[in-house]
């Protein structure tokens, strides 16, 4: 717990230091990211000390008087849990940041950045460890307000203006009308704030309360997490956030909203069975809808905002299988599908901070994150192609890389759903288990078109430049990639990390619940075993090919020699010949019409000489289209009606009103028009009448309810006043 | 007993990873049987190889090691995946509980690599291979994993060798059409993943119609051997699950078990010859349904299977 | 000893009216305010003993109020120095109106006895009459007229109701007289028939000062026609006049049996008022008028947190406080960007970030503290007044308070953000120098004191300060908890 | 006796609202506003007479105030203001002379069947006084409601105040007199600023038409 704080100062020392350095922004931009990374990795070296440990309860209560609630800190096994995944992305991004950010210097205000950077990680520290409502919603607003400055940090830009606003507007609307009144109940439940009195207050609650509860978490902590359709911001925002902080957003932001989810299941005793199917319909919707509109992405960052979307899905089917078992008391599942899902936010957090750099990498190099215009990085920048394979590789969820191993756990538990007949019969874990192979094979199918457009062929536009990767950023991704290859590769070490956390979830007495969580783990290790064999393969292969080729060589050419690509007989391939992403997303986009909608527009080459033809194809997303922009426009309008009291919303002359007036149309409608543009003109003598009329109605309501009073109330007041009435 | 396993693995595996060009050539012969010819020699699949091995490698100037790398890696991943299947006895070599899933995703690496090394080439034919190959193979996904959805149900376990093995004998007594619904859907996938008609045709010349032949145009030398035996090595892996799958055999290891089982691969393959000879390639936006449909027989099987278990 | 917070703004009102010139006008302006600002800090310092017979005493509830009167004062008479342009109106009775109103406010809230509230809030409504008309403009004409005379048509009404009250009180032998106090000693024997008129009286013609809906319609002209200082005082300190009257009146009812009924009116009108301010802020395109609703809004806040009680009554102490200090903010800042861009509307006023940083993130600030974000106080005061309706279960109470709060925020922002970022319109003057610099900082250094101080004493509550509140909420709790002790300890279990 | 001659005052000023209510010009409304309010201003003297004793110097003192400002001052001060435009009378309010009176009427029995239901705690001087001060305060508030001009308006809020007026006879021990002379300076003081801004409305408008004040409104 010390050590939190003392990252926490750091914290606050780095951003009064960068704040107070505004003169020399190079400086200031390196110490606040100094400060940062040590901040970061003193958090990480507590969260081990917990996981790696048995989890210590260790309650630590500040003498910080907020105005309301009490400064509670607590760092139990899930706390700990994403408290490792924030600190290490967040140091990566740290060192990561220095070089992207010093190409800003004296053009944006960097020492602000650096500010708002470390305010942004102390609000998520504090956030994973605050044990009471208060202090766990200021830090939430805390983030979401830092998180909004620095989206908006090139605010010149009219789509970052909304991409900022849309976040803020989104997820302040999640967290006021579903996370607060949570609380409240919660609050109003157990009568004080305290984190470890929900639990215990809870114990008794009914079903409807619990499913209220849950509900409520769900939506609220869902819009912060991106399930559908509340994921509207993601994409909007993502995107037009500096690289370090689009970084920030996916791996970790995001992942509060999970944090919140998981932190209130831990207090809700099993819920009905019906919570964990809903939970797992959103999972494999999030999940599928989230791909497919990543499919249709020509942006990198948009298109990895989706894939942010999809994980989310992803780990809300292992959180939904964890509630089915604890809904049908069995531990295995339950125990499976949380591992599984909290493995799952570390692994995202990893490859998604990795992918998110690297692709700020490519917009750094060559000024745009279009697929379509980019190509051939891999042999201008093959370090930064490297990571992005990893990247690729990891969140596709294949061997031998870390996405594999939770998808993996997640995989089994949904197959041990359908085994054990749980969910609609075994149906629904059914469902999960043929959403998550399509995800997989379509994320596949999506990051073969990145990576094929984009780093691979030759360069579509020679216009381009691209300059080299400084360092520091390559060794931030180099971190990244170290780990998703690691953890993968060596799950023995990593897995043991989640059963801390676990715990906190899955009510199973400890005892039984090391020996299920050994029992259901212990197959991972052989995974590692299955990796030695694959790289054994490779490297056999490699030697075969070796010796191959160079007998070849002796024989007869000599080395292997290099033509232009196979054109199929025409020979002055050029580089827009090439597949572009649209036409190799096609076949899968066009497939899934049906629930993507995807807009065409498609000029036909005309002539005998067609001198230029165009296609264009986007998939707007349907929430943000369909739902949200039709609701707001309404209210909107609705209330510009009230507002001028006119129709259409906006306010007429009133002069055209008191024409209307001037004709005789019966006295009703011609107190209307006349009430209306004395309303519409706001003249004095309606404003009074509004007075008397408020006086009137409260007196009137009074006599109203006086009437049964009189019976109910004691007190001889009333009975003189009937007395005095009966004298009259 | 283990030991004698662990002993009799050696020669097994020999002869899994010996075995598949020879099923090529049985594909091969069918055909020409069909077509009143002779075919090929038996061998020619051994001989290609060898031929292919002793040439020299042309590489394009647009690739890059992804290039390279994209036959090994993907044969690599094969041969992981053979460690994990059982192919002439009902045991495998490496399993373990929820292998099935790295096995599926085994052959997507496999998939993923051969499409990067497509891109690498910056040909818009290859593009086009590249495409049609991650379409075919996400909407293939599902189906495989219903298919092992119902084998894991029947057989409750998820391990490949388990949920593919004498425990399914019981399930093919219970629950017969379930069970052929799945072998229906394991066909599909077979003759998707492998790239045979009426998904693909590898002996076609038209490379606007082809899908993984396209995909290797470039390839030559060592690397396009490693694809071709790769490519027949996939086939006899997952014709081997179909097999499994189909025909149980009872607990147990016995003498007659693994020539039993390469006759029926040897079977399988002749019904992907006459499957070729007697149909034409499907139109490429038709394929999607033929996969669906895959999808919706194994769906369809889950839900007998679930039934069945419910009451 | 405490009525120098009367005499000495009287004092300096009656210096500035014999001074020549404006500058020793100014001078004298701020040097009153300031000498009230001292007292009240000596104020604090000291301890009172209970005057049962004077007309004027320093209790919790008042002695808080006159405290927030007292640093908005302050703050706003050194902004004005900075603002201070050629006045159209007599200079002289612009400032002695303001000092006037400074020792009216005062009066308000120390005074015991409800006959001697009522005049001490008339008289400060007739000193802030001037003040609004300070352009001398069709418009502000306009304005004024609307404010007086819906303003003194309100506190007829509530002069009605005290004298309702009175009635009810002489039902008590002997018959009580007007001072609070003694009201509430022997709130058990008023008769509850004229109590309840009473306070429905009371309530509609405070109301009507204080700006609830649907009697607020004077607030934006008001707010939007008199200079942003003048709109600050009024919206800041001024509202705190007829609060304290409603709270009078709610404290002796609910010390008399009746907390349900005053509560659930109070609730009633703040709800009401939150959703009117939400409908008239959304797509508005005055700033100043936006500020007016949002004002609106804190009152329908502080008044559902009284009428709840409990967590909720120290909730609404705790948003009183803010909403004075954010208000200053707001309304200087609104003064300021009227300095550079001219205009009252939203869609003229662009990038003020990019303009004059400063300026832009104070106002930035003010937003985010008047939205209820945190780490500003607002958030703190709102989200208490929840809780309290939440172990009320008063849910209806808490959904709509949030619904309408969310209104006004996604309202408030998206008007409001496109004013702090992005580019700046071209036609606009570079920040001033020299003399206009000056001017500058003397504006924005109340503006950024205000700030400090809500950020402050959001995140960080002295104990002092949450004695304070505590003191001030326990007081509106004689029935609901047997003491003020035990109401703190409440306050501590709860929120 | 004395009782009904309080009485017949209190009915007396209620008929005065009505023909407040009627009268067009504004000069004669203003007059009957200052005989109303100099037989309410006789009022605290007669209820002080009514308890057989001398009336306090309380009650003088009251009277006093009463007469000086609302019978004289303010009078002086309206006409002063009406006398510097041309505008002298009310032409078409919002509710017409006939329907103003007839709702006057209305008003008037309303609020004694509202007296009814509000009953004294404690013995009145008459039983009129509650009904007679609501129904004079209700046809202040109509005549705020539904006159145009100005100096109607603030006629209306004066008939406000007298109405409140009526009402405070009730309280004549309880309230210090120190208040009763601040509330009247207060209204003093209130209608002094009227008039000046009602002066200032003329001169910048060329009319005292306040329902054409509408240049602030929502857009």
């Amino acid at each position: 717990m010390t050590l939190v704080l003392t990252s926490l100062a750091l914290l606050a020392i780095g951003a009064a230091t960068s704040l107070l350095l505004t003169r020399v922004p190079r400086l200031a931009l390196n110490l606040g990211m100094l400060f940062a990374f040590v901040a970061a990795v003193i958090a990480v070296i507590a969260a081990g000390d917990v996981l790696i440990r048995s989890p210590s309860q260790s309650t630590y209560e500040a003498a910080w008087p907020l105005s309301l609630g009490t400064a509670r800190l607590s760092l139990d096994g899930l706390s700990a849990w994403f408290l490792m995944t924030i600190g290490v992305l967040a140091a990566c991004v740290s060192i990561y940041s220095v070089p992207y950010m010093s190409s800003a210097v004296g053009r944006e205000p960097v020492p602000v950045f650096c500010a708002l950077f470390c305010g942004l990680l102390a609000a998520l520290i504090l956030l994973v460890c605050a044990a009471d409502a208060v202090l766990f919603l200021l830090s939430w607003e805390v983030m979401t307000l830092t998180a909004f400055f620095l989206i908006d940090f090139h605010h010149e830009r009219p789509e970052v203006r909304r991409g900022a606003w849309m976040y803020l507007v989104a997820t302040h609307l999640g967290t006021a009308l579903f996370v607060l009144p949570l609380f409240g109940i919660l609050f109003a439940r157990a009568g004080t704030t305290a984190f470890s009195s929900f639990a215990g207050a809870l114990g008794s609650a009914d079903r409807t309360t619990l499913m209220a509860l849950f509900a409520l978490g769900l939506v609220g902590f869902g819009t912060k997490a991106g399930f559908m359709p509340m994921h509207v911001w993601l994409p909007a925002a993502h995107p037009v956030a500096p690289t370090p902080v689009s970084a920030l957003l996916s791996g970790v932001v995001v992942k509060t909203g999970i944090y919140g989810l998981l932190r209130l299941l831990s207090w809700l005793p099993p819920l009905p069975l019906v919570c964990g199917e809903v939970l797992l319909f959103v999972g494999v919707v999030s999940g599928v809808m989230g791909v497919l509109y990543a499919l249709a992405q020509h942006d990198l960052k948009h298109l990895l905002a989706y894939h942010t979307v999809e994980n989310i899905g992803i780990i809300a089917l292992g959180i939904a299988v964890g509630l089915l078992g604890e809904a049908t008391n069995e531990p295995t599942l339950a125990v499976l599908g949380y591992a599984g899902a909290l493995l799952h936010v570390t692994n995202h957090a990893l490859f998604k901070g990795l992918l998110f750099l690297s692709a700020g990498a490519v917009l750094h190099g060559s000024g745009t994150g279009e697929i379509e215009r980019l190509g051939g990085l891999a042999r201008k920048t093959p370090a930064n192609a490297l990571m992005f394979l990893i990247g690729a590789v990891a969140i596709c969820g294949l061997p031998p890389l870390n996405g594999f191993l939770s998808e993996w756990v997640i995989y089994g538990s949904l197959f041990s759903g359908s085994i054990r007949g749980i969910g609609a019969s075994g149906g629904l874990p059914a469902v999960g288990v043929a959403a998550l192979a399509l995800m997989g094979g379509l994320a596949l199918a999506c990051f073969a078109k990145v990576f094929g457009v984009v780093f691979l062929g030759t360069p579509r536009e020679t216009g381009l430049q691209t300059h080299s990767i400084p360092t520091g950023m390559k060794t931030a991704m180099a971190a990244l990639g170290l780990f998703c290859v690691l953890i993968g590769v060596l799950p023995s070490l990593w897995v043991p990390l989640v059963r801390s956390a676990t715990i906190e979830l899955a009510n199973v007495p400890m005892g039984e619940f090391s020996t299920r969580i050994d029992g259901v783990l212990a197959p991972a290790i052989r995974l590692s075993g299955m990796a030695v064999l694959f790289v054994l393969a490779i490297g056999g292969l490699l030697v075969l090919r070796r010796w191959a080729l160079s007998r070849a060589a002796r024989r007869d050419v000599g080395v292997a020699p290099t033509v232009a690509t196979w054109g199929c007989g025409y020979t002055q391939p050029t580089p827009r010949m090439q597949y572009t992403a649209s036409s190799f997303a096609s076949s899968l986009v066009t497939t899934f019409r049906g629930v993507l909608w995807p807009e065409r527009m498609f000029a036909a080459p005309a002539g005998s000489f067609p001198a230029t033809a165009h296609v264009e194809t986007r998939a707007p997303d349907f929430a943000e289209h369909e739902l949200f922009e039709p609701v707001f426009r309404g209210v909107a309008r609705l209330f510009a009606m009230v507002r001028t009291v006119s129709w259409r919303g906006e306010s007429e002359s009133p002069g055209v009103a008191q024409s209307a007036a001037a004709h005789r149309r019966g006295p009703v409608r011609t107190l209307t028009i006349g009430m209306v543009s004395a309303l519409r003109r706001g003249s004095i003598q309606v404003r009074l009448l509004f007075i008397v009329l408020t006086l009137v109605v409260l007196f009137l309501c009074e006599a109203l309810s006086s009437v049964d009073r009189v019976h109910t109330t004691t007190g001889q007041d009333y009975q003189h006043t009937l007395s005095v009435g009966v004298n009259r | 007993m283990t030991a004698v396993r662990a002993v009799l693995f050696v020669p097994e595996m020999l002869v899994v990873l010996a075995l598949p060009p020879l099923l090529m050539s049985v594909i091969a012969k069918t055909k020409a049987w069909f077509g009143g010819r002779v075919g090929p020699p038996w061998l020619q699949p051994y001989f290609d190889l060898h031929k292919l091995i002793q040439k020299n490698a042309v590489y394009s100037k647009t690739t890059t090691w992804i290039f390279r790398a994209g036959p090994i890696i993907s044969l690599a991943a094969l041969l992981t995946a053979a460690t994990l299947i059982p192919v002439l006895s009902n045991d495998s070599l490496l399993g373990f509980s929820g292998d099935i899933i790295l096995l599926a995703y085994l052959l997507a690496l496999g998939r993923m690599f051969t499409v990067l090394a497509a891109m690498d080439t910056g040909s818009s034919f290859e593009g086009m291979g590249a495409s049609r190959e991650v379409t075919f193979g996400a909407m293939s996904e599902p189906a495989l994993f219903l298919a092992f959805v119902v084998m894991a149900v029947a057989t409750k376990s998820l391990q490949l060798s388990e949920m593919i093995g004498p425990k399914l004998l019981p399930e093919w007594q219970i629950a017969g059409p379930a069970m052929i619904l799945v072998v229906g859907a394991l066909l599909v996938v077979l003759l998707t993943e492998a790239c045979r008609v009426p998904v693909d045709d590898p002996a076609t010349h038209l490379e606007l119609t082809m899908i993984h032949e396209v995909m290797v145009l470039d390839h030559s030398g060592p690397e396009f051997a490693f694809i071709t035996y790769g490519a027949a090595l996939k086939f006899t892996l997952l014709g081997s699950i179909l097999v499994h799958a189909a025909i149980p055999h009872p607990e147990g290891f016995n003498v007659l078990s693994p020539p039993l089982r390469v006759l029926e691969l040897g079977g399988l393959a002749v019904l992907v010859g006459a499957i070729e000879s007697a149909m034409a390639r499907f139109r490429l936006n038709r394929v999607p349904m033929l996969i669906a449909g895959a999808t919706v027989l194994s769906a369809i099987a889950v839900v007998l299977v679930l039934m069945r278990r419910t009451v | 000893m405490h009525v120098l917070l009367i005499v000495v703004p009287v004092v300096f009102a009656a210096v500035c009216l014999a001074l020549p010139g404006p500058r020793l006008r100014l001078a004298s302006l701020v040097a009153g305010s300031g000498a009230h600002f001292g007292v009240t800090i000596w104020s604090w310092s000291t301890t009172f003993p209970d005057e049962a017979d004077s007309v004027f005493a320093i209790e919790p509830l008042g002695h808080l109020f006159v405290s927030l009167v007292s640093v908005l004062f302050a703050a706003t008479s050194v902004y004005f120095v900075g603002y201070h342009r050629k006045a159209l109106l007599s200079q002289r009775i612009f400032l002695a109106c303001m000092l006037a109103l400074l020792a009216a406010l005062s009066a308000v809230c120390m005074s015991r006895h409800l006959g001697v509230l009522w005049v001490a809030m008339e008289a400060a409504s007739l000193a802030a009459t001037p003040l609004i008309y300070f352009r001398l403009s069709a418009r502000s004409l306009e304005a004024t007229w609307k404010f007086l005379l819906m303003s003194s048509v309100g506190i007829a009404l509530a002069l009605l109701g005290i004298f309702c009250i009175a009635v009810a009180a002489m039902k008590a032998e002997p018959a009580v007289s007007l001072v609070y106090s003694d009201l509430v000693s022997h709130a058990k024997e008023l008769d509850v028939l004229w109590l309840r008129a009473g306070f429905l009286l009371a309530l509609v013609g405070f109301g009507a000062k204080m700006g609830l809906s649907p009697l607020h319609s004077w607030k934006p002209d008001a707010y939007g026609e008199a200079p942003p200082p003048v709109a600050a005082l009024l919206s800041g300190a001024m509202t705190l006049g007829p609060f304290i009257g409603i709270l009078r009146v709610f404290q002796v009812c609910s010390a008399a049996g009746l907390a349900e009924f005053a509560g659930g009116w109070l609730v009633v009108f703040g709800l009401v008022s939150i959703g009117t301010a939400a409908v008239f802020v959304v797509g508005n395109n005055d700033y100043r008028r936006i500020f007016a609703y949002t004002s609106v809004e804190h009152m329908g806040v502080m008044v559902v947190g009284v009428g709840l009680g409990l967590g909720g009554s120290y909730a609404a102490m705790l948003h009183a406080m803010h909403n004075t200090l954010n208000k200053g903010v707001l309304f200087f800042m609104a003064g300021f960007f009227w300095r550079i861009y001219q205009s009252n509307r939203v869609s003229d006023v662009r990038g003020a970030l990019h303009h004059h940083p400063t300026a832009g993130i104070l106002f930035l600030g003010g937003l985010c503290a008047t939205c209820g974000l945190p780490p500003f106080g607002m958030f703190f005061s709102e989200l208490g007044i929840l809780f309290a309706a939440a172990q009320k279960a008063q849910w209806w109470v808490l959904g709509l308070f949030t619904l309408t709060l969310c209104i006004v925020f996604v309202g408030v922002m998206t008007a409001m953000l496109p004013m702090v970022f992005g580019p700046p319109p071209e036609n606009l003057k570079s920040a001033p120098k020299g003399e206009g610099r000056w001017r500058n900082v003397v504006m924005l250094a109340p503006a950024t004191l205000l700030l400090l101080a809500a950020l402050v004493l959001g995140a960080y509550q002295p104990a002092c300060v949450r004695d304070a509140l505590y003191a001030a909420a326990a007081t509106l709790e004689p029935l609901r908890t047997e003491s003020g002790a035990a109401v703190a300890r409440g306050m501590e279990v709860l929120p | 006796m004395l009782q009904s001659a309080i009485d017949s005052i209190l009915v007396l000023a209620v008929l005065l609202n009505l023909a407040m209510l009627a009268t067009s010009r504004m000069a004669a409304c203003i007059r009957t506003f200052a005989l109303q309010s100099l037989l309410l201003a006789l009022l605290p003297i007669a209820v002080g007479l009514r308890h057989e004793t001398i009336p306090g110097a309380h009650a003088f003192v009251i009277t006093a105030g009463a007469v000086g400002l609302k019978v004289f001052l303010i009078p002086w001060i309206l006409l002063r203001v009406l006398r510097t435009g041309e505008i002298h009378r009310e032409i078409e309010p919002f509710i017409g002379f006939t329907a103003s009176v007839m709702l006057g009427a209305v008003i008037i029995v309303a609020s004694f069947a509202f007296a009814k239901r509000m009953p004294l705690p404690t013995e009145a001087p008459t039983d009129l006084l509650v009904p007679v001060s609501i129904a004079t305060l209700f046809n202040g508030l109509l005549m705020l409601v539904s006159r145009l001009k100005a100096i109607t308006q603030v006629l209306g809020y004066l008939v406000v105040e007298n109405g409140i007026f009526v009402f405070g006879l009730l309280l004549l021990e309880q309230t210090p007199v120190l208040v009763e002379l601040g509330i009247l300076l207060d209204l003093f003081v209130g209608v002094f600023i009227m008039g000046i801004i009602v002066y200032h409305i003329r001169r910048e408008f060329d009319h005292m038409d306040t329902h054409l004040l509408d240049a602030l409104r929502e857009s």
